[in-house]
């Protein structure tokens, strides 16, 4: 067991995948000798050699095209996109390729590619350093929508994605490779070595996808949310002397229906939290499941907190970002107070 | 700066339209055997000119002459032909059999059988294939079974691909060819990262792709040239340039500025550019392409050039934008015309054996399309309904098992 | 007044606009002088001019930039994207930039382009002809998107979307350009001639932008839907034998949301239908709106209509195709029955 | 085939790595003067090995030489010499504003003011500029005000763009500058859309874009070449090569085969190749390009070949990634450096005027960020939150009207 934080461990996943599988290969823009602008890939190139992590020319088209063919040759490429804002010139092979080979083939080609790319905001990096596009995604038959909360978790995701025999997208809130950031951006940030879920194992394990967390047991209320939203939701809770259930997603997609259900069953109210903006974000999908599913048990109507239905602007960073004051104000709602 | 021009729009447009008379008199053809042979090694920037050149083998009386004449035995000859005369029958009755109401869609390959076809003989049965919609020639010369083929035209139940995919869409691994997408251009850049994949495992097998000349235009085209020129991936970037895409002529597609081929120059990737009707010259320039990759040089670019004979697919009309007969005016002529020329030409084929020949591959078609469908056509007989929710993912995950549950199947 | 298909009102809307405003202008892959491959641009080319309507390279991040630039410089372009499948390759230019010109430059620049694209199935394309991609737009901040579904509409919306001075995507549901196809493909399709919304006027007129039609009045439940579905929904209702309000979104975003509200207030009830894959699809936005704004009004759940999770398969379009079977069902479902 | 090789992938690298010593011998620096220069109507395929030379005017010793020889008046140079230190201080300030908290990020362009300036100062002022966020010289050529850009990088309550947009990511119409996007590239395309407009109008405005070489992998540059090359749009192309893109090579980007103006061959579009750090050859290639595109003769590539001499951003640290003084020793000098060596020895200027010119810029530059902070930096009295729901789309539809209210703003 060593302390992470999620760089880290996101890192060690690639590289016990490098080591176990010599069909795994890391490459992206900048991620070679540099190790990656956010550093996730340090060191890889050094110790596994150059054409087994390595740069790429500026072409999210190109690279996950590259991936594709790689994949469907018999290797499993992980790509990083280095911002989730940059990865629409990729889209197209996402979405038209990648998504259908399998399908289209009837299971003679597939590609068990992992994409991996930094999402969320609150890094101040302005409208093309924030986005959260998730939802794009989980609309799309054929790709898996993967998101991890801890070290830990992304840790075992990671490694999850790489083996699994679809493709992934893998995002990384990026709020919280540091630290597990809940939101309330005026106090300081504890590292994550304060949190359990830093403690992560050194070698091989796996977390499955498709598989929820409850990240803390509650019966007041069911908050769904996944990332960095979290932490916030936590945090929100606890200012607002709520006693929620709160469910770590992990997965968008294939997502974990019996937990949700289990949960709102219980508690019978709900709340999403999502950093996308709101319309037609995955808390659509997230609401009109737990509708349909859990009707007969909601005692109020869901509430959806999201980013507004705007670019993130840079200067406002905290108004734009659905931080604990909004989370909370809706579990009051929620709880009818 | 005073009394500035006024600026005007230029739009590209073809030389004729309906009703016009084909006039290819502005199209210069070179004459063949006078392009110089580099050895496959060669740097590419001391090449650069061969990008605006043609290169061709036969002449007009159908001999084969030049540096680039691949000295081929009669009997790969002789394969290549019935290969081409078998694709073009297969491609008149699938047309027919849409016609027929028997399939929603359908697409010809006619007058470019050389350029699938000739590269599928060039090539190694390991080498991997990445084609676009108009290649059917290298299932056919690579053995794929010719029933297959169609009941996967036919959606019915034994369509290998299960009814999912619009006719002509093939797919084979076992035969090294990449399942066809209808995203124009997507495959080019894929191949690219495949041969990337099997020089990072130190194999010995290379990947080929075509694409549309009209398809250059997409980003894919330039994602895949530049990770081929950047990792000198062992890949021959094969450029369709048949004069058309659906209506718009190359022109469009910027064929007017420069050639295809010279898309390769600014990437330090030699261009060919190949008559696409001379099936030796096709063969031959492949060859090189092949030669070069396997040594680790990297990357061809080869534009054949080459013209689409008929309709751009069973939807279309082509006499509503071109001139009612301009194929049969186009100055490179037929392939299938040219290698049978050529072999009556050095004594190894005979208008009778041509004759018999092309009653033995309409028959051959004729048989396997009866057994095709035998299986059904659309609509009839089709694969079980349950397949549908199937190969979405290599699980199904719950949300499709229920979405099953919901249709009963 | 002339009786129109919806090609006809299409080819008709652009035709009044290029004879208007010199700053309209009409491209894209074979609408120039062929007309496109559904006609939508016949004649166009001949009547105004090659400048005026041409054709391009097949490249469609190139058609959107070519369009944003001219938007920037004044003008006012009408792009088709030959089917909606293939719009993908031009995703980047309308999110990352058509979307946001005008927020991220403060009003300093915008691009009020139109991009007509043929969507939906029904037609035996296969999976890259009948895509219905509206959701992958409406969670796009800065843009609107638009669904007609008879000839009067599409002219009246299209004229309403070229003048509009923000980008519009413009889907049109091919299935119906030559008649109002209900889903019943066992049977024979009435033309449009046949409809009373085929009266078109051969002038300027508008149908505006985020304002929803009353398909039908009814006061058992209500149902959303847009595009070939209205005419689905309103078989649907007949077939079942349920006294529907069928709500025509015309517009996704902005969306009418007073007419969803007054309309489920009043039944109780809501089916949503859409053939787009069902997983965060428009309707899940809808469920959300319709849980979140109706809640003490509803007395089922809400009912969700849509494509399978999977790539639309040739063989099996009727399979595929959320037909008025399934819509009835849906309905009688809602109704308790 | 038999006994086939091996294939290997390749991965490009530079040549050295931080612990190196910095080595441009393997660069061929051609002496000046010795691009011929034709006339700026001559074919594009008259003249495809001007995209391998290097374009050059002023010799080592500040003369210039040859037949790019724009022969600008001193004035014209002082003019471009003062807006050249201007810019450099304007970032030396900026970036030391981020480094003390003042903002969150901003980028330099130190040793590339040519690329900006020159163009700037050779196009007319209708001419749109589509820059990428390295051409901060073209705001300052023309005349927008420094204060305004401070603001801009303070989000401050008078940033023009209401604390939208990361630092340096600019807009102003009225000074023909396109809104700067975070997608690379994208502008590349949109400025062919906007010389096609203006042709399309019968106006006489040309336009110009700039993009990183690292740039030219993304698909935009292949749709905006492609373009601008079937339509003739009127429209300057310029690619600044300044050797790399963040921490990655020119190589990395296509670099090592063939040069990035070469690009421009196979489009038929003419590919020159400048000295970028040479103001007087910007200045020319600007100049012929603008009066080929005037002439309705289409657009012209431009490959500027010039270093990065600082980080990428604040964001970055090159030393990790390059020898630690490798852009002291780039052989092609610093454009600000060979600009006031060509003006002292053509008698147009002295070491003492330098010397107060450099304290009037940095006073200038203190100056204007004084009253730009006095509007406030980062945090402190930002715009109004108000405005985040703005502009989103002409009017504001009800649902941003609901959240704006649901904020309470
Ligand atoms: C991304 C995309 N855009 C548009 C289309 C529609 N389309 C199908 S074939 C075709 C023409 C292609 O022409 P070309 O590349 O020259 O190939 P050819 O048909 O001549 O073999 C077009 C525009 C498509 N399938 N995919
Ligand atoms: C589409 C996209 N991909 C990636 C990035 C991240 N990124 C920002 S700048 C940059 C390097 C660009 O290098 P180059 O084009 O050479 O320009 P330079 O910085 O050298 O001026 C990268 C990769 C981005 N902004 N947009
Ligand atoms: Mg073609
Ligand atoms: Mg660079």
């Amino acid at each position: 067991m060593a302390t992470m934080n999620m760089i880290q461990a996101i890192n060690s996943a690639m590289a016990v995948m490098l080591e176990r599988d010599p069909n795994v290969l890391v490459f992206g823009e900048d991620v070679g000798y540099f190790g990656g602008v956010f550093r996730a890939t340090e060191g890889l190139q050094k110790k596994f050699g150059i054409t087994r992590c390595f740069d790429t020319p500026i072409g999210e088209g190109g690279i996950i095209a590259a991936a594709i063919g790689m994949g469907a040759y018999g290797l499993r490429p992980v790509v990083e996109i280095q911002f989730a804002d940059y990865i629409y010139p990729g889209y197209d092979q996402i979405v038209s390729e990648a998504a259908r080979l399998r399908y289209r083939s009837a299971g003679d080609f597939w590609c068990p590619i992992t994409v991996r790319t930094p999402y969320g905001g609150g890094i101040f990096g302005g409208q093309t350093h924030s986005q959260s596009p998730e939802a794009l995604f989980t609309h799309v038959a054929g790709i898996k929508t993967v998101i991890p909360s801890t070290p830990y978790d992304a840790k075992g995701l990671l490694i999850s994605a790489i083996e699994d025999e679809d493709p992934v997208i893998f995002l990384e809130p990026k709020r919280i490779y540091n630290g597990p950031f809940d939101g309330h951006h005026e106090r300081p940030v504890s590292p994550w070595a304060q949190h359990p879920a830093s403690e992560v194992p050194e070698g091989y394990y796996t977390v499955p996808l498709g598989k929820a967390a409850i990240a803390r047991e509650g019966s007041d209320l069911t908050v769904l949310a996944y990332g960095t939203m979290v932490h916030v939701a936590l945090a929100a809770a606890a200012d607002a002397g709520v006693d929620a259930e709160v469910i770590d997603l992990r997965t968008m997609l294939p997502l974990d229906i019996d937990a949700i259900v289990k949960s709102v069953e219980k508690t019978g109210r709900c709340v999403i939290v999502h950093e996308a903006t709101r319309t037609s974000g995955f808390g659509a999908e997230l609401t009109a499941l737990v509708q349909e599913y859990c009707f007969y048990h909601l005692e109020a109507p869901i509430e959806r907190v999201a980013g507004w239905d705007t670019p993130y602007p840079h200067a406002f960073e905290w108004q734009y970002f659905p931080g604990p004051g909004r989370v909370a104000d809706a579990m009051r709602r929620a709880m009818g107070k | 700066m005073q009394n500035k021009k006024k600026l005007s729009l230029y739009i590209p447009q073809p030389e004729q339209r309906p009703g016009d008379i084909p006039d290819f008199s502005k199209i210069v053809i070179p004459p063949p055997g006078n392009v110089p042979r580099p050895d496959s090694a060669v740097a590419a920037h001391d090449i650069r000119d061969i990008a605006f050149k043609l290169i061709r083998v036969l002449d007009n009386d159908g001999k084969a002459v030049g540096p680039w004449n691949p000295r081929l035995d009669p009997e790969t000859l002789k394969r290549g032909l019935r290969l081409m005369m078998l694709t073009r029958a297969y491609d008149d009755r699938m047309y027919r059999a849409q016609r027929q109401g028997k399939t929603s869609f359908y697409m010809k390959c006619t007058g470019e059988e050389a350029v699938s076809i000739a590269p599928a003989l060039a090539l190694d049965p390991g080498d991997m294939c990445f084609p676009s919609y108009r290649q059917q020639g290298l299932l056919l010369t690579r053995g794929y079974p010719m029933v297959d083929m169609m009941c996967q035209v036919y959606s019915n139940v034994r369509d290998p691909l299960k009814g999912r995919q619009l006719p002509i869409m093939y797919s084979s691994k076992a035969h090294g060819f990449f399942t066809i997408s209808g995203n124009l251009g997507t495959q080019f850049s894929q191949a690219v990262g495949w041969a990337m994949a099997s020089a990072y495992k130190g194999d010995d097998r290379i990947a080929a792709t075509w694409i549309g000349e009209g398809t250059t235009a997409e980003g894919d085209f330039h994602q895949g040239l530049n990770f081929a020129s950047v990792y000198r991936a062992p890949v021959i970037l094969n450029v369709v340039n048949n004069q058309w895409a659906i209506s718009s002529f190359q022109g469009i597609a910027g064929g007017e500025q420069a050639t295809f081929a010279a898309r390769g120059i600014g990437y330090g990737v030699p261009g060919l550019r190949v008559d696409g009707n001379d099936f030796l010259a096709v063969f031959a320039v492949t060859q090189w392409a092949a030669e070069r990759a396997r040594n680790n040089l990297g990357a061809t670019l080869i534009e054949h050039y080459t013209y689409r004979a008929e309709g751009h697919s069973t939807s279309d009309d082509p006499s509503r934008y071109r001139p009612m007969d301009e194929a049969k005016n186009w100055p490179l002529g037929d392939p299938i015309v040219r290698l049978k020329t050529h072999l009556i030409a050095i004594g190894a084929w005979s208008e009778a054996e041509h004759e018999k020949q092309q009653k033995d591959v309409i028959e051959d078609v004729r048989a396997a399309n009866k057994e095709a469908e035998s299986y059904g056509t659309l609509g009839t007989n089709p694969p079980s309904v349950k397949t549908m929710f199937e190969d979405v993912y290599k699980e199904m995950p719950w949300h499709l098992r229920r979405q099953r549950q919901e249709l009963g199947v």
